[in-house]
């Protein structure tokens, strides 16, 4: 978290552009499902990440709670909130890859794409689940179990989903699980390294445009006192008439 | 010093005071379990004509047992810390000499109790009403179990931290539902094959009695590893 | 299943990315919202405290 | 910051607290030996509750030292627990029990032995003169009848620290009088009592801790140093 913002801009958008080119320049057509395949290349790498998003907001989760630092919290909410946008390009790009394969928009016996569905359901809840919390603190405390227990539960929805697939068709990954070639090897890795730059980017940007935020509220105090504020839930009083009265 | 610290109330003692005085004050009110019940056999009936089945066997037996226990849980899991939060039980529970963890033990206990009351009706209703045979009961009732404590340990969790929001109501089912596929995946898997037409089938039984332990063990840790955060101010 | 010919997947291929870039580009979107706001209210303050500045002189 | 000594019931020092943006103690610090009562004062909002919210362990300091009894807050606050009888604006009884039942329930969550418990419930539905409405479900009763049940549940395990949070409140004249051998300043009881009324601030404690708007000081120090007319003009505007 220590490389400034624009340190990892530049380093995603030159991995991203390298990962792009390799995937239509350098890897192989695929001996199944040719042109397709590289769908994989875009698909996978975002589903990867967001999972490990989910996760790492888990973990920014339980610092939270050990620590009781409002800044974890942050990371946190920031984290999933990017793993759930994450999520949508995952579960679209799944379609279209599932369209083009098989022909259909939704195939219910992918069991990866199907875990990540139900994954990506339970995070959306996250959202409303926050904000119907009004205490801030409270609220960031509850939020907190809440990663904490989701990310608790993404390993065995995958289990879950895996073993109620009868294992019928094959995977659609079944080459990456047997002899992919070194070179898709190579492009899978780079492209996937670019995917978690660009994410560490964003997470970046949003936790910057947060602090934003919250310095201009500490502005706007300091600078009108005796205003309600916006988001206070309870309106500041007008400034004290009885203090030093007590003579 | 003058005054020894009092020792701890212990754990037993303060889970046993909890959940009897819950289950006190639902036998006195009766809010939750028949309600549970009423929307259980009326979904049921419903089923009956939606699917326009006079008989239900295997896979759609299973789904159509297992999601209509689960909807008549949330009535009552909805329902579960709306005491404590109302009527000042959750300070007068923080204020005692008490591990906090007492407190979700006795609701996920007392959901637990609530759950087996429910099937207790329910399941006899749906053998009379959708099968041959009474013989997957005796089975299917080791899988209600396992799935029934998974059940009241994610629920007692997200109903204490709904209870503390301004959509109570809509929270539970919300995050609840999610959360339980895996455990509705596994039950209706080991429900499918006994509720089978020829008679009780076991196929990959163990493997989806181990997947109901697991989410069990996992969200009863979760759980107890969380709820103290839950209780601070 | 057989590949499907390269014309045909292009488009599949295409439209992956092109869904990709669009997110990418909501979410600039929405952040330039953000950042527009965040402006808007910066100005509104820089003018509060030049303002009191003129009067505290 | 002042040193713990063994007959300070209560120190604070700098003790603040907020609600997201919004300050309710604004850098409270007061010392409280024991056997003495302090009387808080302050116009609503002005952070009385959260005062003693803090110091029955309900609620986290945000910054600030608050050591009660020796313990220090929020660290020590499970050695704490049991050792305070704190009432509230809420009664802290359910409604689907009767007023017995509550009070058995909480003399068994702080782990009174049960003839002794039993023995002490009677005893306290007496001296409240509860006897007729003991068996009763909560709900069935007035609000004059929950607060004497809700001091009959703050007293029941004999604590060293009452918070009281406006005691009289509901109570008539006669509930007024069965309450005060409880949780009146006799018996060298320690205790902290929210009020809204100045004079009987004064006239009940020791020290006077006046809290203003946003949970400001407005004074800190024994009752015998400023008159009820001084505290009267200060809160004439505040006091509704």
């Amino acid at each position: 978290m220590r490389i400034n913002l624009r340190t990892l801009s530049i380093a995603s958008v030159v991995m991203i552009a390298a990962s792009l080119a390799l995937v239509f320049f350098y890897a192989p057509l695929d001996a199944d499902q040719g042109f397709i395949q590289k769908i994989f290349y875009l698909h996978v790498p975002l589903a990867i990440v967001a999972l490990s998003g989910f996760v790492i907001g888990g973990l920014h989760a339980i610092r939270h709670l050990h620590t009781g630092d409002r800044l974890h919290d942050a990371r946190s909410y920031v984290s999933i909130h990017l793993s759930v946008i994450f999520g949508v390009g995952v579960l679209l790009t799944g379609a279209i890859w599932a369209k083009a394969s098989w022909g259909k928009w939704w195939v219910w016996d992918e069991p990866t794409l199907v875990s990540f569905l139900i994954v990506f359901l339970l995070y959306a809840t996250y959202y409303p689940f926050r904000y119907a919390i009004e205490d801030p603190e409270r609220q960031a405390r509850y939020a907190s179990v809440f990663a904490i227990t989701a990310g608790a539960f993404v390993p065995l929805n995958f289990l879950a989903v895996r073993l109620a697939e009868n294992l019928v068709h094959p995977r659609v990954l079944a080459t990456a699980e047997g002899g992919m070639p070194a070179k898709m090897w190579l492009t899978f890795l780079v492209s996937i390294s670019g995917m978690a730059l660009l994410w560490a980017t964003l997470v970046r940007f949003e936790l910057t445009a947060k602090s934003a935020s919250a310095q201009l509220a500490r502005l706007r105090r300091a600078l009108e006192p005796g205003r309600p504020e916006r988001r206070a839930p309870v309106p500041a009083r007008a400034a004290p008439t009885i203090a030093g009265g007590a003579e | 010093m003058s005054a020894a610290t009092p020792a701890e109330t212990p754990f037993r003692e303060a889970f046993l005071a909890i959940l009897a005085k819950d289950l006190r004050s639902e036998l006195r009110t009766l809010r939750s379990l028949p309600a549970m019940a009423l929307f259980a056999i009326t979904a049921f009936v419903i089923f009956r004509f939606g699917l326009d089945r006079t008989k239900l066997s295997g896979s759609l037996a299973a789904g159509v047992l297992l999601a209509t226990l689960l909807f008549a849980a949330i009535l009552g899991i909805n329902r579960i810390f709306v005491a404590e939060r109302e009527e000042g039980g959750f300070d007068a529970i923080r204020l005692a000499p008490i591990d906090r963890t007492a407190l979700l033990g006795a609701k996920i206990s007392a959901l637990l109790v609530y759950l087996l009351a429910l099937e207790l009706v329910a399941v006899p209703a749906f053998a009379i009403f959708f099968l041959d045979s009474a013989a997957p009961l005796a089975p299917l009732a080791i899988v209600l179990l396992l799935a029934d404590i998974g059940l009241a340990a994610t629920g007692a969790l997200i109903s204490s931290m709904a209870v503390n929001s301004r959509a109570r109501d809509l929270l539970v089912p919300l995050v609840l539902l999610p959360l339980v596929v895996p455990l509705m995946i596994a039950a209706a898997g080991a429900a499918e094959p006994l509720l089978e037409a020829g008679g009780p089938g076991y196929e990959r039984f163990g493997t989806w009695l181990a997947v109901l332990g697991l989410y069990d063990l996992i969200f009863l840790l979760v759980g107890y590893a969380a709820f103290d955060f839950l209780l601070e101010d | 299943m057989p590949a499907l010919p390269l014309d045909e997947a292009g488009k599949y291929v295409a439209g992956a990315y092109v869904v990709f870039v669009a997110l990418i580009l909501i979410y600039v979107a929405i952040m330039a919202a953000k950042l527009q706001r965040i402006e808007r209210e910066l100005r509104d303050l820089a003018g509060i405290a030049e303002r009191r500045g003129e009067t505290d002189d | 910051m002042p040193k713990s000594t063994d007959d300070a019931a209560i120190l604070l020092d700098e003790l603040r607290r907020d609600y997201g943006e919004r300050t309710a103690l604004a850098g409270v610090g007061l010392e409280l030996a024991k056997g003495l009562t302090l009387s808080v004062l302050g116009p609503n909002g002005a952070g009385k509750t959260t005062l003693l919210r803090i110091l029955a362990t309900l609620l986290r300091p945000t910054t600030g030292q608050a050591t009660v009894l020796g313990c220090e807050l929020p660290r020590e606050a499970w050695r704490l627990r049991g050792r305070i009888g704190y009432l509230g604006h809420e009664a802290l009884l359910y409604r689907d029990l009767s007023g017995r039942e509550n009070l058995r329930f909480a003399a068994r969550l702080h782990g009174i032995e049960a003839g002794h418990a039993e023995r002490r419930i009677g005893d306290l539905i007496g001296r409240v003169a509860m006897e007729r409405h003991a068996d009763r479900r909560v709900d069935e009763l007035s609000a004059g009848m929950r607060q004497r049940l809700a001091i009959c549940r703050c007293v029941l395990h004999e604590p060293e620290l009452l918070l009281l949070d406006e005691p009289a409140a509901h109570l008539d004249p006669e509930g007024r009088a069965l309450a005060e051998p409880l949780i009146g300043s006799g018996e060298g009881r320690t205790r902290v009592v929210v009020s809204h009324d100045a004079a009987a601030a004064l006239r009940d404690g020791e020290r006077l801790l006046a809290l203003d708007h946003g949970g400001a000081v407005a004074f800190e120090g024994a009752t015998s140093s400023i008159s009820a007319e001084a505290l009267t003009a200060v809160y004439a505007g505040a006091l509704s």
